[in-house]
């Protein structure tokens, strides 16, 4: 007899609001088996996953377990058909200890105390059974991010999930972690658990699934055997066209030294160091990189130098001056431009129309208007001029900014602030959550800033990007510059160095 | 000796005087930490007094009293459950438009059943929670210093007072050592955590305002036919603002809510009795520094110069999965 | 043309217990004697009062009366707008032809609630607690000291104000929390003069087995045993008088002040306190009594320099 | 299918959402009403009479709206920053100070024309002052501007109170309040207004003062649309993280945004102080800045929204006022019911019928 696959989605259907997320899905996971979901930023895995563990709620289609039609009209009913999910965005209580997040939702009764030490239990077991450790009595917010992942991992096996679910795991994780992370998912399959995992990265899903579906704009586009098929035609199905891998650049003309950070070290809001004691220098005409896992000090190293954040020690130079501990705005007079590593946190205000957005951080400019007045019309005169040069679609500078999708949001950010034409401009993820077209298009412009002789400094959690766009590449972790290499440095280089094991 | 009467006086003012924050903050408590603020216990408090001295009035029972005033504030915590857990509305406008509501509410209706101003009729006898003496009180009342606080201070107050002191280790118990207390200190910080648990998380907010109303339904029966034997409009009289305040000074925890609670009500205490006597080297104080006191010492106390407050992580924010 | 008499009750409601029904049996006494109605009206906050009496005007009710000095500005204002129309105001003095501003001489009557107070006392403490700390609520206080002086000239008299905003007649919380004060440092004497919050004051002293004395209307029915008297004041003979005199034609305007010789204000006697009063007691009322109409005593009155004389 | 997102015609958003809103707040006040065992029908008619009906009724009207526009206003302006200033009552309390001494130091002296301008620059400022302390320890200390403002109120009005009593009080009088301006300290009424469309304005006070307001209105909309400082409140507003990358001052704006509120709302002192009673009064406030949260959120904090708003407002206090005459069953704290109804449901609750609504227009679209 042929044994009932673990999953079968048929019909999947949902929309948020005007957002068509998932596109009528279908979808089989046999049992024991990895698969592998891949697909862009915003190409609707995530949702997908969500309505699985009952998260959300399709609009339309069904879902069988184990060869049977169930309702999953929450986590609950996930939980109890064995579905355990760990989301892209941890889903934890961070005050709280390792333990408590385990007990979470399946206290095993009322009361506290004798639940406690069955999880206990049994938490021990899985340490042995898996791999596992973690100390439960740890508070979430004191570890770090891959023993948080732990935790979620811990989670879903405590509640006796057969079926586990793994949203992007890697994105937080070094190289190293990630391979480790592997084995333990290889561990589950062999023990004859189902692994979903999902992730844009090519390299890991050739490295570990049994089969694989790509998805993109909210639709399965095709299902393959990992063993058949090549990453090359993974990346075809991802984008819907040929992809070029690389960035057309002639080689750099570095001149003079126009940015100079010196034993810079910044704290983040709970007063831990996240910037320690860095220092490196840029020249014009040149894109230098930071290459390294998030979260190891590049966003505050980035808010530093745009003076979001003051750093607690340290100076920055611009052109052999003290720019450190200036305000943004004046930091922008003085020539700095930065495209914020969220866009929707900082680069824009999305309730805005669009004009109103093509002169954040600039509105001071008395080309926006005579003393402190603003005028409308030189302000939207302004904002068709960059809608039409970067193609901003629809080209409507009227239009709430929240209406345009992320590729033309980003490019609205990014006309802001190249079109000001700084001497110096700050980069952070250019291209989270944009589709191929705008990728390439923002590339290219980043490239011929810098061949305008401007210096740029760039950061991004894809190394592909790092690789294809920076001329020298700075690893950082844990706060620190850990070496420089070459653009052509190999992923494996780097990823060694992002790992803090080699310099 | 003298002095040491004074202080118990101002002792037992105390104690009389923070019952209500007490309980008031204690439901504040229940519903920050879930993540509702509750800007409404003001208006809560006011309709509970109300309903409580309605139906002790109808029915002669200071119990059944309590049962009115607990139902209305209850009635009045699921309203705000409604706008801010279902519609997830903005939570303190909803807590504003409910204060607005119990204030206008209670007045018309009390003058429109009583004709009194908005006042509800004097009552006296059990439909009043009448000071209990404790035993022993005859024997104590000699025995030195303890004697004079345990006749004073501890016994001669109503039921009311010892269950909110009660109610201050039970509520840490079910915050700390049950179930329901582990949940709602994590829906509180991360919704999304509980849900994914498989924990309905409207469900879980709703218990903790209902809680929240129950406590509140104590505070508003203690004011109404307790403390005094009938509803007089606007009786709560910025109680639930100060308990509110108390409660950013414990810091969210069940314990130290008493004790800023004991604070307030200990100020209030000598406010009362600092009235036209001369401070030492200052002289007579106007009373209008001694009232606004309480309010001017929030005002430090919020300033942080204490030790800066963090609030529960997901408080005041609606939880919205979908956009 | 019928008569069409109308009453502005202050902010404590109708049946406050004290100063508006007080003012209200006036009326209902009018009515019940001629068969002619009033209209009355309750506002609830001070902004009111002015809209209340411009209506009355208006429409054609006369007199008009306003029990309570917080309508004072309003009928300075709507007296000269309706010149034909005969105004009373209770408590306060406006300046006008049409008006009659009945006042009382509450010191006297205190002085006379404070000599009782000064005789039942045994701790030789009393007190006393008002409400909104205003110069008339002081000139109730200071009356009251003097007369419990007079009892006992080396009595000991607390005071204390529930507050200073309007607010302060309706908080009985409060008042009751004065009052156990009053009584933890030794009063056994309470008078309140506090409006709606002065129940608060009687309540506790009730619940703690002192003697209260009321204010404005006879409260001594409230606490029986417990309330020693009440000094009360006949809003309800201004209000009578004023209804009749404009059906009888006699309207005058100007200033009635009302005192013990006018039994404008007295201390209630009735089945109530009859077991609290002593014969003694009695006798030296009745002999303050005559002494005060005979000018003998001159009780102090604190509005005319803001000050009560101590000792 | 989450309908949250998507986007709906203005005349909706701003139109009939909000009417919606309103009639469900007056449908529960009816049932109160009925309750009470009065007839709801009657008494909305009595109150639509009373307010609308003679030129002396709709003189209260606009009178009390003069009011609910300052304080909505105020309560808009700090709404567009991000702040829920609920100190608008304290700041109008002590504003009244600042007209009040202005009035008092002049009226010998100038004609009312020369002590306005001075008089709202001293309201203004007193107002302002009284909200600069809570908005610096919003700004820095992080303490939220809902609970400092909320104590302000109370601190003002015991501040208020002793000022009135002890230093302000003329002696011999029994009412806490300052002595009656003269003439050269009172704002002279606007029966001229009213006589243009022949409606006689009678003993109501609607005076120069919504004049003032409604110039106030204009400065509020140029400032918050059309002006640098404006665009940095509004983006404060919507998101904290995004002004900071623009380089906008958390404390300026807050503190500057704080300012200009508690100034409006101490503007709105003006109206009863040297429009009205011409004289300052405890509690002369009687809860317009409270109103002012409601007028601002069915407004939807945009001046003309608020001057629609504050006129309803202005209809609910004068023909409640008439209503309570009439029906003296029905106090006047019927309003303040009504108020927090509003508050609720064209505040809290104001997306309610949202979901209902898109999935009518989409249907409607879509035949
Ligand atoms: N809660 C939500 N409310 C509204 N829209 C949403 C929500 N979650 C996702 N979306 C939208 O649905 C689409 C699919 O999002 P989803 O998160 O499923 O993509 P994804 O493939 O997981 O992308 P990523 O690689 O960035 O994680 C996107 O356009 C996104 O903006
Ligand atoms: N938060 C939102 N609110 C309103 N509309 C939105 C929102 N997010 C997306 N949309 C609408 O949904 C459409 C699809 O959004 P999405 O971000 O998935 O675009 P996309 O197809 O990935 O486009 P692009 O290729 O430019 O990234 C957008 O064009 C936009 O009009
Ligand atoms: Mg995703
Ligand atoms: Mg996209």
């Amino acid at each position: 007899m042929v044994q009932a696959p673990a999953i079968e989605l048929i019909g999947i259907d949902k929309k948020f609001g005007p957002v068509h997320a998932n596109k009528n899905i279908n979808l089989t996971v046999s049992k024991g088996s990895i698969h592998g979901i891949i697909g862009e930023n915003g190409a609707g895995k995530s949702t997908l996953m969500s309505i699985l563990y009952g998260f959300y709620q399709a609009d339309q289609g069904s879902i069988k377990v184990g060869g049977e039609t169930i309702t999953i009209k929450d986590s609950q009913a996930a939980i109890a058909a064995g579905i355990g999910m760990v989301h892209q965005h941890f889903m934890l209580v961070e005050n709280f200890t390792v333990l408590e997040n385990i007990m979470l939702g399946a206290e095993g009764g009322a009361l506290l105390a004798r639940g406690t030490d069955a999880a206990r239990a049994s938490l021990k077991q899985l340490e042995k059974d898996y791999g596992l450790d973690v100390d439960p009595d740890a508070v979430i917010e004191e570890l770090a991010v891959g023993l948080q992942q732990r935790v979620e991992i811990l989670k879903a096996l405590y509640r006796g999930a057969d079926i586990l679910i793994l949203d992007e795991p890697t994105g937080v994780l070094t190289p190293a972690e990630a391979d480790h992370l592997f084995k333990i998912l290889g561990v589950l399959r062999d023990q004859g658990k189902t692994v979903i995992l999902i992730t844009h990265k090519l390299r890991e899903i050739m490295a570990i699934t049994d089969t694989v579906s790509v998805m993109r704009r909210g639709e399965i586009v095709a299902t393959r055997k990992t063993a058949e098929t090549t990453v090359e035609e993974l990346a075809e199905l991802m984008v819907g066209r040929r992809v070029l891998l690389r960035v057309d650049k002639k080689p750099a003309q570095p001149g003079e030294v126009l940015l100079s950070v010196r034993n810079l070290t910044v704290k983040d809001n709970r007063g831990v160091t996240m910037v320690d004691d860095v220092s490196f220098d840029i020249r014009a005409g040149e894109i230098v990189g930071i290459a390294g896992v998030a979260g190891n000090g590049q966003s505050e190293l980035l808010e530093a130098i745009t003076g979001i954040r003051k750093p607690v020690s340290g100076e920055i130079l611009l052109e052999g001056q003290k720019v450190s501990g200036l305000d943004p705005a004046m930091l922008r007079r003085l020539g700095i431009g930065h495209i914020p590593e969220d866009r929707h946190h900082m680069g824009l205000v999305l309730p805005f129309e669009e004009s109103q957005n093509a002169i954040l951080g600039y509105h001071r400019d008395q080309r926006y208007g005579k003393g402190p007045f603003l005028d409308p019309v030189a302000i939207r005169a302004a904002a068709e001029v960059e809608i039409a040069k970067y193609d901003i679609r629809p080209p409507n500078a009227r239009l709430k900014t929240a209406n345009f999708s992320g590729g033309n949001q980003q490019k609205i950010v990014v006309a802001r602030e190249i079109e000001r034409n700084p001497k110096m401009l700050v980069i952070g993820q250019p291209t989270r959550g944009v589709d191929i077209g705008a990728i390439e298009f923002i590339h290219r412009r980043i490239v011929e800033t810098r061949d305008a002789g401007k210096a740029l400094l760039l950061v991004s959690v894809e190394l592909d990007e790092i690789r294809a766009l920076s001329d020298r590449i700075l690893v950082m972790f844990a706060g620190r510059i850990v070496g420089e290499k070459p653009s052509d440095a190999t992923e494996q280089t780097l990823g060694l160095m992002m790992a803090g094991i080699a310099a | 000796m003298e002095n040491f009467d004074m202080l118990v006086s101002i002792l037992g003012s105390t104690v009389r005087l923070s019952i209500p924050l007490i309980f008031t903050a204690l439901a504040g408590l229940f519903s920050e930490r879930a993540g509702i603020f509750d800007i409404g216990l003001e208006g809560k408090m006011l309709a509970s007094a109300f309903a409580a001295a309605v139906v002790a009035y109808l029915t002669g029972s200071a119990w059944a009293g309590l049962l009115g005033g607990i139902g209305v504030s209850i009635v009045f915590s699921i309203i705000h459950g409604f706008a801010s857990i279902t519609n997830r509305g903005n939570q303190i406008i909803s807590g504003v438009a409910l204060n607005f509501v119990a204030a206008g509410l209670t007045a018309v209706l009390g003058q429109a059943w009583y004709g009194q101003g908005g006042r509800t009729p004097q009552l006296s006898g059990d439909a009043r929670f009448s000071p209990i003496t404790l035993p022993g009180v005859d024997a104590m009342r000699e025995v030195p210093i303890i004697g004079p606080l345990y006749v004073n201070v501890i016994s001669g107050n109503n039921i009311l007072t010892y269950l909110a002191f009660l109610a201050v280790p039970l509520s840490w118990w079910v915050l700390y050592r049950t179930r329901f207390g582990l949940r709602l200190r994590a829906v509180g910080e991360n919704p999304g955590a509980v849900d994914t648990a498989g924990i309905s998380v409207e469900w879980l907010r709703y218990r903790a305002v209902i809680v929240a109303g129950l406590l509140c339904g104590f505070s508003g029966t203690y004011l109404g036919i307790a403390q005094s034997a009938a509803f007089i409009k606007d009786m709560s009289a910025g109680k639930g603002y100060i308990a509110l305040a108390a409660l950013i000074f414990a810091k969210w925890k069940p314990v130290p809510v008493m004790f800023a609670c004991l604070l307030f009500g200990f100020l209030d205490a000598l406010a009362n009795f600092m009235q036209g006597k001369a401070v030492p080297g200052i002289g007579e104080v106007p009373v209008q520094i001694f009232q606004a006191l309480p309010y001017i010492l929030t005002c430090i106390l919020l300033a942080g110069f204490i030790g800066a407050a963090k609030p529960p992580k997901a408080g005041g924010v609606p939880y919205v999965k979908e956009r | 043309a019928d008569l069409q008499p109308a009453l502005v009750y202050g902010t404590g409601g109708k049946f406050d217990k004290s100063f508006n029904e007080a003012a209200a049996n006036g009326a209902e006494k009018f009515s019940k004697e001629t068969g002619i109605k009033f209209r009355d009206f309750e506002p609830t906050s001070d902004t009111q009062g002015e809209q209340a009496i411009r209506n009355f005007a208006s429409r054609g009710y006369n007199p008009v009366v306003a029990v309570s000095f917080a309508w004072t500005s309003a009928m300075e204002k709507v007296a000269g707008e309706f010149p034909d129309t005969k105004f009373v105001i209770v408590d306060s003095v406006v300046d006008k032809p049409n008006v009659r501003s009945v006042t009382f001489k509450e010191e006297e009557g205190s002085y006379l609630v404070g000599l009782l107070a000064g005789m039942a006392s045994k701790s030789g403490k009393v007190s006393f607690v008002g409400g909104m700390d205003i110069p008339l609520i002081r000139k109730f206080e200071c009356g009251y000291e003097q007369g419990a002086r007079a009892a006992n000239p080396k009595i000991e008299v607390f005071q204390n104000m529930v507050g200073t905003t309007g607010a302060a007649w309706n908080d009985p919380v409060r008042a009751g929390e004065l009052t156990k004060n009053q009584i933890d440092q030794g009063s056994d004497v309470i008078y309140a003069a506090a409006g709606a919050s002065g129940l608060g004051a009687l309540q506790t002293a009730a619940d703690n087995k002192k003697f209260s004395i009321g204010v404005d209307s006879n409260q001594n029915h409230l606490h029986p045993g417990s309330v020693l008297t009440s000094m009360v004041k006949r809003v309800d003979l201004a209000v009578y008088n004023a209804f009749m005199d404009t059906k009888n034609g006699k309207f005058t305007g100007g200033i009635q002040t009302l005192g013990v010789k006018e039994e404008g204000v007295m201390p209630a006697m009735d089945d109530n306190n009859k077991a609290l009063i002593t014969a003694e007691m009695k006798a030296a009322v009745d002999k303050a009594k005559a002494d005060i109409i005979a000018g003998k005593i001159k009780v102090h009155d604190y509005m005319t320099d803001n000050a009560c004389p101590k000792g | 299918m989450s309908t949250a997102s998507i986007p709906l015609p203005n005349w909706i958003t701003y139109g009939l959402l909000p009417l919606i809103n309103l009639i469900l707040a007056f449908l529960i006040s009816g049932l109160v009403v009925w309750i009470i065992g009065e007839n709801p029908w009657d008494a909305l008619v009595l109150l639509l009479q009373g307010a609308l009906g003679r030129g002396e009724g709709i003189g209260f009207t606009l009178f009390y709206a003069t009011n609910f526009i300052f304080t909505g206003l105020s309560v808009a302006v700090a709404y567009h920053a991000g702040l829920f200033n609920i100190g608008s009552e304290g700041q109008a309390y002590v504003g009244g100070l600042g007209a009040a001494l202005v009035a008092l130091a002049l009226d010998h002296y100038c004609p009312w024309y020369v002590t306005m301008p001075f008089a709202v620059l001293g309201a203004a400022v007193f107002g302002a002052a009284w909200a600069l302390i809570p908005a610096w320890l919003q700004a820095r200390r992080g303490s939220h501007v809902v609970i400092t403002t909320i104590m302000f109120n109370f601190i003002g009005s015991a501040l208020m109170v002793y000022l009135l009593v002890n230093v302000l009080r003329v002696t011999g009088k029994m009412a806490p309040e300052t002595r009656t301006f003269l003439e050269g300290g009172q704002l002279p009424k606007l029966d001229w207004l009213l006589a243009l469309f022949g409606l006689k304005l009678g003993a109501a006070p609607f005076n120069v003062s919504f004049i003032i307001a409604l110039v106030m209105c204009v400065v509020v909309w140029v400032l918050i649309w059309r002006t640098k400082l404006g665009y940095e409140m509004r983006t404060l507003g919507i998101s904290r993280s995004a002004a900071s990358y623009a380089g906008i001052s958390y404390t300026r704006i807050v503190v500057i945004a704080m300012l200009l509120s508690g100034a409006l709302a101490g503007m709105m002192a003006l109206n009863p102080v040297m429009g009205a009673s011409a004289r300052l009064q405890v509690e002369f406030v009687g809860g317009a800045g409270f109103v002012g949260i409601a007028v601002s959120l069915m407004g939807r904090s945009h001046p003309l929204g608020i001057v629609l708003a504050a006129i309803l407002f202005g209809i609910l206090y004068q023909g409640g006022a008439e209503l309570s005459f009439d029906m003296p069953n029905i106090t006047r704290d019927m309003i303040v019911v009504i108020q927090g109804l509003v508050i609720l449901f064209a505040g809290a609750l104001e997306f309610m019928f949202r979901p209902a609504l898109v999935r009518l227009y989409l249907s409607f679209k879509k035949s």
